[in-house]
Parts: C-alpha cells; structure tokens; sequence
C-alpha cells in the first residue's frame, strides 16, 4: 500500500506565557492509502495539534512530515486535503450551496462545473433541497453534514476531521457515522478523524491512535481487527468490545484527572 | 504593552506629516508677511499668489520657507508652537502660582471638567433610571426606545439658547447648568443603550436559576441583573464621558460662554489666535485622555475585584 | 388651567392605554409596535402644548407645537433650501467622503498588524475627542460654503468608522481564516469572501454611530460662518431675531431628516447582514 | 439695596466700559443698587433673555429692539449712552472695491444674529439684491472673527470702528490696504448699545424708579470712562473672565468709544431716533420694520435722572 | 414506596409563529422517593421541557403534575428541589463560595448557617480548599461540581439536573458519574436527570424514561436490573450492554433523523 502521511520524530512545542507548551513530543505515524485513522485521548494531548501540522496550518519544531510525498505546505498549494472543523463554521451570509461553492470559487471552477459539484455533493451527504437555505436554518447534523460536503466538493484525496460531530447527540452523531463510512467505501479516501468518543473511534476506523498528553505522544497505534463492512449492530459484538476495552485501557493509562 | 512600539511609530509619522503639511499650509500667510515687510517675493502681490499654486510658491520663494514655521498666526501652527502655548497657560502658570488665573487653561479646564461632571453624573444617572424602567417595564421599552434614538438626531446646539432662558426663568444663574443638560444629553444615551443590553446580559437560565430559589425582583435585580451589567457600564461610561466632554465644549460654543476650554476656542477664533484654538484643542484632547483612562482604570480595579477580569 | 388639566388627563389616558397595547397578545404586531412609540411622542406634544399655553409661556420663549407646525409648514421653501444647503450639501458629502476614506485606510492598515495595533489606540482616543472644536479652524481653511461643513463631517466621521471597520475586519474567528488557508486562498479572497462579510455588522454600527454626528457637525459649523441659508444659519439666527417657531421647525428637520437617515442605514444594516444573530431574533 | 441685572450685547470690552466703571467706582453702590452684569456673546440674543426674565435692563441695538418689539416683545429704549454708530463695512483695495458702486457681484461678511437688520436696510436704500445675483451681492453669515477678509475670502467685512478694524490692523493689514464705509457717513446709521426694558415693568413705579438710579449712576460711569479711558479699560481687564483681552487692544477700543458716546448725555435723541426708524422702514420689499413704532422709547427716565 | 412527582396525561404546547409545537403531550410517570431517574431522548423529544414543569418553570397546558403531593408551584415556593442547568452557570463575579452561598443569602438563611452549609457541600463535592477561587480559576468539570454544590446547599429533597456533564469531555465525565453516584448513595435524594448519552444513562439510573419528539411523549420506561453498587467496570458487563441495548432500540424506534 502507498503511504500517504509520514510522520518522523515529529516535536512540536508552542512557547507561551508560562513557559514552553510540548503539544508533541517524538511522533512517528505512518498512514497509508484508503486508512481510516482516529486519533483519541484526553484534552490537550495534541490531537488538534497534529491534524494541523498535517494540514499546514502548524509549524513543527522538530522531525519530518510529509503528505502525498510532498511537505505539508505544498500539499496544502496542491489542495491535496479537505478539512472539517469541530464546529460546522459555515459562513452565515452565504447559503448552504454557496457554503459548498466557497472553495469552488477559489480554486476556480467555472460556473458550470460548480453547479454540478455542489449539486453531487449536496446529494452525497443527504442534503439535495436545501441548497438555497441558510445555515442557521438548519439543525446542527445538516449544518455538519453541509460543512462535510464543504470539503469533499473538490477532490482532494484526504479528509482531515477534527470532531466534526462533537457538539451532536448521540443519535445524530451514529447516523452521521454510518453515512460516513458509507461514503469512506464509495470514495476511498484516506481519513484522518479526531475524537473523544471510544466507541464511535472503534465503529469508524482502520486504525486508532491513542494519544496521552504533557508531553503530547502517541502511546498505542491499534489495528481494528473489524471487517469494513459495519452495522450499527457490530457495536455490541465481543470483537467490538475488546477493541474498544483496549482503547480505554490505553486512554486511562495517560490521563490524571482535572 | 505589545502597542507601545507601534502607537509611538505611528504617532512619529503624524507629527512627520504635520510638519511637512505646515510649509503649504502657511507659505501664503508668509509671504504676505513677508512682502509687507520689504522683502522681494515672485509673483507680486497677494492677488496674483492667488492664482498660483502653494506648490509653485514654495519653488520660487524657497528662503522665505521656513518664515511658515515662526508665524504668529498661522494658518496650521507647528507642534512646537503649540506646546509651546500649552506650556506657556498651563505648567508656566503653575509655576508662578497663577494656576488659576483666568489666562491659565488649568483654570478654564476645570470649568469644562465640572460642567462635564455634572453632566457625566445626570446623564449617567438619567441613563441607568431608563434602561431600568426599559429592563422591566414593557411600554417604557416600547415607547421610550424610539424616542431615545430620535432625541440623539435633535441639533442639542440648536436648544443650548432657550435652555439658558429657561433655567435662568426657573431661577438658576451663570451658564453652567445649561452646559450640563447639554453635556447630559449627549452623555445619557451611551449609558442608557450599554446598560439596558448589560441589565439584559443574563440568559434564561441565569434567571431560572434565581426562580426556582422564588427570590423576588429586588433579588434578582440586586444579585444578577446589577453585577452582570458592570461589564457593560464601564464600557458605555467611557463612552459616556467622552460624550459629555463633547457636550459641554459644543455646549460652550453657543450658551456664549466666557469661560471652559469651549469658550477658548471661541474666542480665540474670534480674536484671530489660532494658538489659542490649538491649545484648547489639545487641552480638551489631554482632559478626555484623563477621564477615559481614569475609568478604564477603574474598569480593571472593580473587574478584577469582582473576579470578572479579562 | 383647563389647558394643563386637559393634558393631564390627555396623558394619563394615552399612557393607560399604552399599557393596555403593550401587554395585549397583539404587543409583537408590526402596527402596535409603531402605535404605542407615537402615542408617546403625540403625549409629549401634547403635554408641552398645554403646559406652554397653562402658563402663558411667551412664544419668543417657547411656543407651542401648534404654531410651530404652523410656521412649518408656511416656510417649507426655506427650510427646503436650508435642507439642501446642510444635509445634501454639507452633512451627506462629508460623510460619504469621510466614509470611504475611513473605509480604504482600514483596508490599507489591515494588511500590516504593526500598523492596526498602533493606529487603533489612537483612532479610539480621537474618536472620543471633541472634534467639533476643529470647526473654527476647518471654517478657516476650506471657506463659507458647504465644503467647510462637509470637511468637518469628514474629520469627524472618519473615526468611528475607521476604529469600527478595522475591527471588523479583525473579527473572522480563527477557524474560518484556517478553512481559507486550507484552500491556499490568496489575500483579495480572503478579503472579499470572508472578512468583509464577517465584519460588516460592525462597520454597520460605525456608520449609524456617524449618522448623527454628521448631522450635528455640519450644523455647529454653520456658527462659525456660512452663505445665509442652511440649518444651522437659520437657526442661530432664528434666535437672535425671535423668530423661534422657525427655529424649532429647523429642529424638527433635523430630527425628521436624522431619524430618516438612521433608518436607512440601519435598513441597509438589516438587508446586508440579515444573517448576523443580532438581526434574527 | 435694590437688585439690577445688566444683560450686555456682547463679551466683556470696553464697549461696556460705562458699567464696570460706575459698578467698580461704586457709583451704583451710590445709589443703593445692587447691579449685576452678565456678559454677552456670539448666541446670548439679549432680547430673548429679556423675555425670558433673565435680566431687568438690556444693552441692545435698536434695529434689533424695534423688530423684537414687532415680533411681541415690548421693548423700551429708557436710554441712549451711545450718540453715534461704531458700524461699517471694511474692504480691501486689492479686492476691487474703492466705491459703493463697487459692491455689485462682491461677497460681504456681514453678522446676523438680529444685527443684520443695518447692513439689509442699506443695501435695500442701495437697491441692491443680497441674493448672490449678478446684480446683487453675495451675502456670507461671518462668524466672530476678521478671517474672512485676512483670507481674501470676502471683499469686504462688517467691523466696529472700535474693535473688529483694529484686528484686521493686528492681522498685518495696512490701513493703506483697505477702504471703509462708515454707516455714519453713507447716512444709514442706526442707534447702537441703547439700555432696554420691558413695557410692563416700567408701570411699577418701584421698578421705574429703580431704573432712574440705574441710569443715572450708568452716565456718571460714562463720563468717568471717556475722562479716564485708560483706567476704564484696566476696569474693564478686571471684570473680563475669559482672560483673553488684552491691555493695548482694550485701551484703544476705549478711545474709540469714547468718540462714540461724547455726543450723549444719556438722552435719547428723537431726531436720531426718527433717523433709525425711516431707514429701517424703507427696506422695500423686505423691509425689517413694516410700520412705525409706537411707545419704543420714552424719556421718563432720563427726564428724572439727568435732572 | 413514596410517590414524590406524579404526571398525569400532561399536556405542553407552544405557541409559535410557525404554529403550534406539541413539546409534551400524554405524559404518565410516577417518580418514588429515592428514585435516580433519568431521561433520554433525541432533540427536541421535551426533556428540558418536562424538568422545567416539574421545576414550575413551565406551565403544562392540559392533565395535572404534583410535587410532593402539593402543585410544582407550591413546591417551588418551599424551595422543595434543586436544578442543575446543562452549563454550570456559576456567577463570575462570585467566588465558588460565593456562588453557593447564593441560594442561602435568597432564603434567608443567617450568616452562621450559610458559612457552615458552604463549608459541608464544599466538602461533599471534594472541593474543599477552593472556596476562595474564582469560576474561571477552575475546570469545567470541576465548576459543574460547584453548580452541583449550589443545588444541594439548601435541603431540598429533590435534585433536578438538565445534562449537567455535555459539555464535559467523557473521562472527565466517567469521573463525575462516579461521583454523582456516590453522592445519591450518601444522600438519598430522589434525582431527575436529563441527557443525551445511553451509557451515563444506564449507568446511574435505577430508572431510565426514553422519550420521543414530535410530540414529545414517553415511549419506554425502563427498570434497571443493575445493582445499587456500581463500580465503572460494570458498562463492559452483559446486563449493563443489554440495558444499553433495549434503550437504543427504544430511542431508534422514536427518531426521525434531522
Ligand atoms: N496556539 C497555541 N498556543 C499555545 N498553546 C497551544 C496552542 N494550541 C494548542 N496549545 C496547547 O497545546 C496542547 C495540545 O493542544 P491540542 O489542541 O492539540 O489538544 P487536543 O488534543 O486537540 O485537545 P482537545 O480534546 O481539548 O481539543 C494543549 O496543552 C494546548 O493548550
Ligand atoms: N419557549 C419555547 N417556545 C417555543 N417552543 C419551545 C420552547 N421551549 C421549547 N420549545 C420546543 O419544544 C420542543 C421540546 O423542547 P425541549 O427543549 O424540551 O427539548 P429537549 O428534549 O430538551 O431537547 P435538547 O436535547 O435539544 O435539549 C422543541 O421542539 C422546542 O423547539
Ligand atoms: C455672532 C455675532 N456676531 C456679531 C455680533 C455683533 N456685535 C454686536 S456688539 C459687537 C461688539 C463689537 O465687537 C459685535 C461684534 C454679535 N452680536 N453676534
Ligand atoms: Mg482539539
Ligand atoms: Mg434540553
């Protein structure tokens, strides 16, 4: 399999008023082609932090990373990757097409090919019809599906997603991860997904990595042994049970309370 | 702290231009002067200057330059003379002991400063009582709301002259109530907009919380409203003050004042004294620069003892 | 006395009855909402008619309403011109041009942080200044005619709208300038799509803010010198000669012409930023 | 002591010298007054605080007073300390004015504020529009100082001899530099720094007495200030508050008064009077008074006080 | 066993500018003393709005509801329950003791009292020692034990609690389950507990009501199996996931997605 995002003895250490933060501290991660990668762990162990680098939107202090063979920042000139943020951050002057037809705009489509795309991806995360609403028309779920479809409209081959459905229930949030698997299969990108959810890291991903912080590291990188087809219902298997038994005993492991 | 470099910087690049905008601005002024005196200037007479551009003036007459610099009343004064002239009525005075003679800003600035205080006290007054009875009464908020937007589009100068009828027909002598009234009419509106949003500030919850303990108006108002709305009273007093600065010096400029920094400007227009104009400028610049930062100081002060500091 | 008993009761009843419409189930209608506001300024006509017309107050002191509204409309002509000379000519120009200058130095100081962090301490200081003061100067430099007027709106606009803009435009949250960079976006991009959009309530609430410091500018200035007509003018001399109905005709102009100006700004406000929380409740 | 108070028509000057004098020589004291004197300035209409109650006795112009008393407001002239007018309108040479004829098409500086209503007559005696017209002259409001005409941005200013001409002196204009048009000369004078009064105070005999006194002991500060100008305009420095007139300037605007109230003992001059009305009557089609004056002076007051 | 709230066919509707919406409707539930009951439910299925009835913040439109046997508002008046909000809400401008004191400075409570109670409840939250600190001075989970604290100052036999933890993440969460369990235990305060979680429902309730939206109406009311003793380790056990099992079911059935 290719490799996509390669990380070497990555360090990274903000420096603040109380003396030098190590958000990461000696990362080394290698993600590969179609991998579905979460990354779970206590607040502040970095997890942000290392999407960003991946994302070029953070500077590491130290160590090697590269995406699609390249350093981040031409990655990011290439628009090699789409990225969705905790909070669904559409633009409330624009309507939900318009949301989607931003990076469009951008990147430069013609009109044509713009209508067709937002069309496709409105249609891709269920949400064909609402193109002309605004944002805060619609309950949370759509807005996070809509800045979901945000990122797939022009075709970048990795999807980064820092807690996109964090601020969700918990019905929503299961519905939103079978579509998300579901599109996963049918597009075969490559995802890199931060949560604190246990269960929804184990349902989702290829591979968990568990993070624990000060300083921020990786302390377990778990192979899911599940098959990639998954119904809701494989929640409440033994295998289910064991991986996500292992991911807590790692995340109890590196967290100290309050 | 951060801003220092950058505010000084800047502040070095408006004097810069000052200075360089003083030569246009007073090569005529020079000239004439000059021409009076015996001296030669290209083109002759100040009609024919007239035609010509300060540009090609400055050209032709370059000795005659730097005479813009040094003028007794110049069209723009330089900083120098300026503070030169802030000097001379304030720190000069002091030191002779004449600080409060009539001829010292110290003396006229307090004028201003009590007119402004006693209108910052009634319009931030009349200002909290509004934004109470909006907070609380539903008519007063639909009616008096408007009406609070449209008094603030009145020309307050265009009343100042029936104002001083009327409190002198009521019995109040000397000109500084009707400055206050104006100063308070300025000053009352900031107040009464930032007060009602900062009585308004605490959420459903904030409230329910109070309900389901049953305490009664009065606690509510006293234990959340009020400390909930200090944030927002301290940012629409500095508002506030410097609104009633503005009053009172606009309120000086046509109650005829004989006395405030507004009265200097007056008169230091009518007797042809730019200097006295600029330095009255700048004196009510300083006095609003000491009153915001004393209530920015006094923001941080009570914030930080009610824990709510930024 | 009938006159000041009339305006009492005429009070009590018009404020029972705002009572009434403002706790009744239709207090949210459009029409209510407008109803009980004017029955509250028509109360307070009402009250000044009576109390001035009670105590036989002299009308080179205070005239009543009645005859003001009477001088209006005889003297619509003047105050037409008066109109033209000071809010068209002086107040209007002055504040789109200090308005667009406000406007560019915000986009030109935007690009460099240095620049935004020291003009910004000291735009907020002279915004607070009472810069009418400048008007004898301004006067000085620029003439009689409406160009002094409008210089002095310029001088005295420019502020409040540059502090607001410049702001405003700092105000895009940082997730959003991050979802630009995602898509490598260039500054005008960046400008156009997202900062000038997430900044316009604020540069909304600059240019109400100037609204009626516009007006109030053009007129003090009108004291220091001006043609013989304009607002301002009339009403200095207005007083001077006793003629104090036209006086306050010119003063309700003023508050007709700035309410109107108010709400047109705060119109557009509701069409260009109808997606901001504060226009949705 | 009886209580007065004075409204005067503008600040502090020695245009007002007579009252400082006769309050800080003690001569009202004298007379077991009790005065006060409230300056004036650029927005005090004296006929409004008048009205307004705000003072017993007023310093004003006449034109000012008779249109006020048109307007409702019954004024009376009680005395008249000024004999002739200080009024006239100061151009510059360079400007093209040198004659009256010259005025057609010029920009004037003219105050208003109810002192307008001389120069309108004038111009309407002239039959000259003051619409801006080519035919006419362009009218600018001037505000309180000589800028207009130092900036050459009007032909001609509107000056007291005894004040705003000596600033455009100051400003370094030479006398040779200007023409001036006294309101005297072209025969248009009209009755300036008259003392007022309400006609309903003067039928209480306790007021009208009063007023005798007040009169009387203002004259006596007259005669005083024109026989000692320099130690009336050191009076006058004593009693300015806003601290910016100066030694020199109030010296010489004392001389100049001084040439201005010589001619009266006090009494106003019916001929002088008849003089003002006529002219502000013939005002053509907008004229500033539109029929003639009744009861607008007496001479009840001077009768007893001079006497 | 004491019935201390006792709904019958309760009736909530709002009127609104798009009609009316039906937030309650049919609703039958007895609550006993003692009970640990929580609710559960898609958004919008009238969580909130059922607490706030029995909290008299709300006025039902049709059945009848009573509070210790005495109507919502009779039992507000007698400062008969607590209530926990979903944000701790605490005041800033009062210090955690300060913020606790505020109930007991509204009763009336004299200053010997309102020191002692301070001290007790601080102590019963393990919060001892921070009385002096400033909300912002201390973590979220950590300012959602003083909002606890605040609720449970004053003696009221029932403690109302509208998601307290969603804002928590979930280690710090399990923490406070804990916690909140023990507390129970020690106090025997009958609670009402609103939120989103299938796990923290089962795991601290002896009761869970599944609600739907649309009306909003009771669909399931479970009784749980689960010991009184409940170490965290339980939510790996059959019964607890079968618990867990029957609530999804029962939620799944009643949810229309968006
Ligand atoms: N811009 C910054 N400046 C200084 N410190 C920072 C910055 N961004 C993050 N940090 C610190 O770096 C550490 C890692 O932060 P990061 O946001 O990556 O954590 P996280 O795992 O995403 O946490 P969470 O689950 O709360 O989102 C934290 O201690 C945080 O305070
Ligand atoms: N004050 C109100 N006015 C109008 N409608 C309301 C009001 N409060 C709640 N509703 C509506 O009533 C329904 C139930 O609301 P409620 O807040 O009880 O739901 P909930 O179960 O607590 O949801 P969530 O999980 O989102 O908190 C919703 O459709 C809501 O929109
Ligand atoms: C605004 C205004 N401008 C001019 C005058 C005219 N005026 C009357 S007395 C006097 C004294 C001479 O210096 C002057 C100038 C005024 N009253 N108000
Ligand atoms: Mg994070
Ligand atoms: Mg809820």
């Amino acid at each position: 399999m290719n490799t996509i995002i390669s990380a070497n003895n990555l360090d990274l250490t903000f420096q603040t008023n109380d003396g030098p933060v190590h958000a990461l501290k000696g990362v080394n991660l290698d993600i590969d082609q179609g991998d579905f990668v979460s990354f779970i762990g206590p607040s502040g162990c970095g997890k942000t932090t290392f999407l960003r680098v991946m994302a070029d939107l953070e500077q590491p202090t130290g160590g090697t990373i590269t995406v699609n063979g390249v350093s981040p920042r031409e990655a990011r000139l290439n628009r090699a990757y789409g990225y969705v943020f905790q909070a669904a951050g559409l633009y409330p002057w624009r309507t939900i097409g318009g949301n989607i037809r931003l990076p469009l705009e951008i990147m430069g489509y013609d009109k044509a090919a713009q209508a067709e795309r937002v069309e496709k991806t409105l249609e891709l995360v269920d949400l064909a019809g609402f193109e002309k609403k605004f944002p805060w028309q619609l309950s949370g779920g759509m807005q996070q599906r809509a800045s979901i479809a945000r990122a797939l409209a022009f075709d970048a081959d990795i999807l980064l997603m820092d807690e996109p459905f964090g601020a969700l229930d918990e019905i929503v949030r299961d519905h939103l991860n079978e579509q998300l698997l579901n599109l996963w299969d049918r597009t075969g990108k490559t995802i890199g997904f931060v949560t604190h959810s246990i269960p929804e890291a184990v349902y989702l991903s290829t591979k968990i990595v568990v993070m624990s912080p000060r300083p921020g590291r990786i302390t377990d990188v778990i192979e899911s042994p599940l098959p990639k087809e998954r119904p809701l219902d494989i929640r409440d298997t033994p295998e289910f049970l064991e991986v996500a038994h292992r991911v807590r005993e790692g995340l109890r492991a590196g967290h100290s309370y309050d | 702290m951060r801003s220092v470099a950058p505010v000084l910087t800047v502040l070095a690049v408006i004097v810069g231009l000052w200075y360089l905008a003083v030569a246009p601005m007073n090569i005529r002024v020079a000239l004439n002067q000059a021409e009076r005196a015996g001296a030669e200037i290209v083109p002759e007479g100040a009609v024919q200057r007239r035609q010509t551009s300060v540009w090609r003036l400055m050209a032709q007459n370059t000795a005659f330059v730097s005479e813009g610099y040094a003028l007794e009343r110049p069209r723009l004064p330089t900083p120098v003379q300026v503070g030169e002239e802030l000097w001379k009525t304030t720190g000069k005075m002091v030191m002779r002991g004449r600080a409060w003679s009539k001829r010292s800003l110290i003396y006229h600035g307090w004028i201003t400063l009590q007119s402004t205080l006693w209108g910052f006290f009634l319009g931030t007054a009349v200002g909290i009582i509004g934004a109470v009875a909006i907070v609380y009464s539903r008519v007063a908020d639909m009616s008096l709301m408007p009406w609070a937007i449209i008094s603030q589009t009145v020309p307050i100068v265009a009343l100042a002259p029936m104002i001083i009828v009327l409190t002198s027909q009521i019995g109040v002598e000397g000109r500084g109530l009707p400055k206050a009234i104006i100063s308070a009419y300025l000053c009352f509106f900031p107040v009464l907009v930032g007060m009602v949003k900062g009585l308004r500030s605490p959420g459903p919850s904030q409230l329910d919380l109070l309900k389901t303990y049953n305490a009664t108006g009065l606690q509510t108002f006293l234990k959340l409203r009020l400390p909930a709305s200090v944030p927002y009273l301290f940012t629409s007093l500095k508002v506030g003050i410097a609104a009633a600065l503005v009053g009172t010096i606009v309120g000086e400029l046509p109650t005829g004042a004989i006395s405030g920094l507004g009265a200097r400007i007056l008169i230091g227009d009518q007797f042809g004294a730019p200097l006295a104009i600029w330095s009255a400028l700048f004196a009510a610049a300083i006095l609003a620069g000491v009153l915001v930062t004393l209530l920015d100081v006094a923001q941080r002060v009570t914030l930080r003892r009610m824990g709510m500091a930024t | 006395m009938m006159w000041l008993a009339g305006a009492l009761v005429f009070w009590a009843c018009a404020w029972a009855g705002n009572v009434a419409l403002a706790n009744s189930p239709w207090s949210e209608r459009l029409g209510v909402r407008l109803a009980v506001p004017l029955l509250f300024g028509v109360t307070l006509l009402v009250l000044w008619e009576g109390l001035v017309r009670a105590f036989g107050v002299s009308p080179v002191i205070l005239p009543p309403p009645s005859a003001v509204a009477q001088t209006f409309a005889n003297s619509t002509d003047i105050l037409w011109q008066d109109f033209q000379q000071t809010v068209l000519k002086g107040a209007l120009r002055g504040y789109v041009i200090g308005a667009l200058a406000a406007f560019c130095t915000a986009i030109l100081i935007d690009r460099s942080v240095f620049l935004t962090r020291g003009l910004l301490p000291i735009g907020n200081f002279v915004a607070a200044l009472p810069i009418v003061g400048i008007a004898p100067i301004l006067v000085n430099w620029f003439g009689f005619d409406w160009q002094s007027k409008a210089a002095v709106v310029v001088v005295m606009v420019f502020f409040p709208i540059l502090v607001n803009t410049v702001q405003g435009l700092g105000q895009s949250d940082a997730m959003s300038r991050d979802l630009m960079r995602t898509y490598a976006a260039s500054y005008p991009q960046t400008l156009l799509k997202l900062r000038l959009p997430a900044a316009l309530p604020f540069i909304f609430n600059g240019l109400k803010i100037a609204t009626t410091l516009a007006l109030i500018g053009a007129i003090v200035a009108e004291y220091f010198g001006s043609p013989t007509r304009g607002m301002g003018f009339r009403i200095s001399t207005g007083v001077g000669s006793l003629s104090i109905d036209l006086v306050w005709a010119e003063i309700a102009v003023a508050a007709i012409v700035g309410t109107a100006f108010y709400g047109v700004v705060s119109w557009l406000e509701a069409r260009f930023t109808f997606w901001h929380p504060s226009q949705r409740q | 002591a009886d209580d007065v108070t004075l409204q005067l028509k503008w600040v502090t000057q020695a245009q007002f010298a007579g009252y400082y004098v006769a309050l800080d020589q003690g001569f009202y004291e004298a007379e077991d007054l009790n005065v006060t004197i409230k300056p004036g300035g650029p927005d005090i209409a004296p006929t409004q605080v008048l009205a307004g109650g705000g003072a017993d006795v007023t310093v004003e112009w006449m034109p000012a007073a008779l249109a006020a008393r048109e307007k409702g407001l019954p004024m009376v002239n009680i005395a008249q300390p000024f004999k002739s007018s200080g009024m006239m309108l100061t151009c510059r040479k360079d400007a093209g004015v040198s004659s009256v004829e010259d005025f057609k098409g010029k920009t004037l500086g003219v105050w208003f504020f109810g002192n307008e209503f001389p120069f309108l007559s004038w111009m309407s005696q002239l039959e000259i529009p003051t619409d801006g017209s080519a035919e006419g002259v362009e009218v600018l409001k001037q505000g309180f100082n000589v800028d207009p005409l130092v900036n050459g941005q009007a032909a001609c200013i509107s000056t007291m001899t005894y004040n705003e001409y000596w600033q455009v002196i100051d400003a370094g204009l030479t006398p040779e530099e200007l023409v001036t048009f006294k309101y005297e000369d072209q025969g248009v004078a009209t009755l300036e720094d008259g003392l007022y009064v309400l006609e309903e105070n003067l039928a209480d005999p306790a007021f009208e007495d009063k007023m005798v006194r007040f009169v009387r002991a203002s004259m006596k500060g007259w005669k005083w200030a024109e026989e000692n100008p320099e130690d009336a305009a050191m009076i006058v420095l004593d009693y300015d508050e806003t601290g910016a007139q100066t030694e020199g300037h109030q010296t010489r605007m004392m001389g100049e008064i001084a040439k201005l109230t010589s001619g009266s003992n006090g009494a106003l001059d019916t001929g002088d009077y008849e003089r003002t009305v006529s002219s502000l009557l013939a005002g053509g089609s907008d004229p500033v008074i539109t029929k003639e004056p009744e009861g607008a002076w007496t001479h009840a007051i001077t009768d007893k006080a001079l006497n």
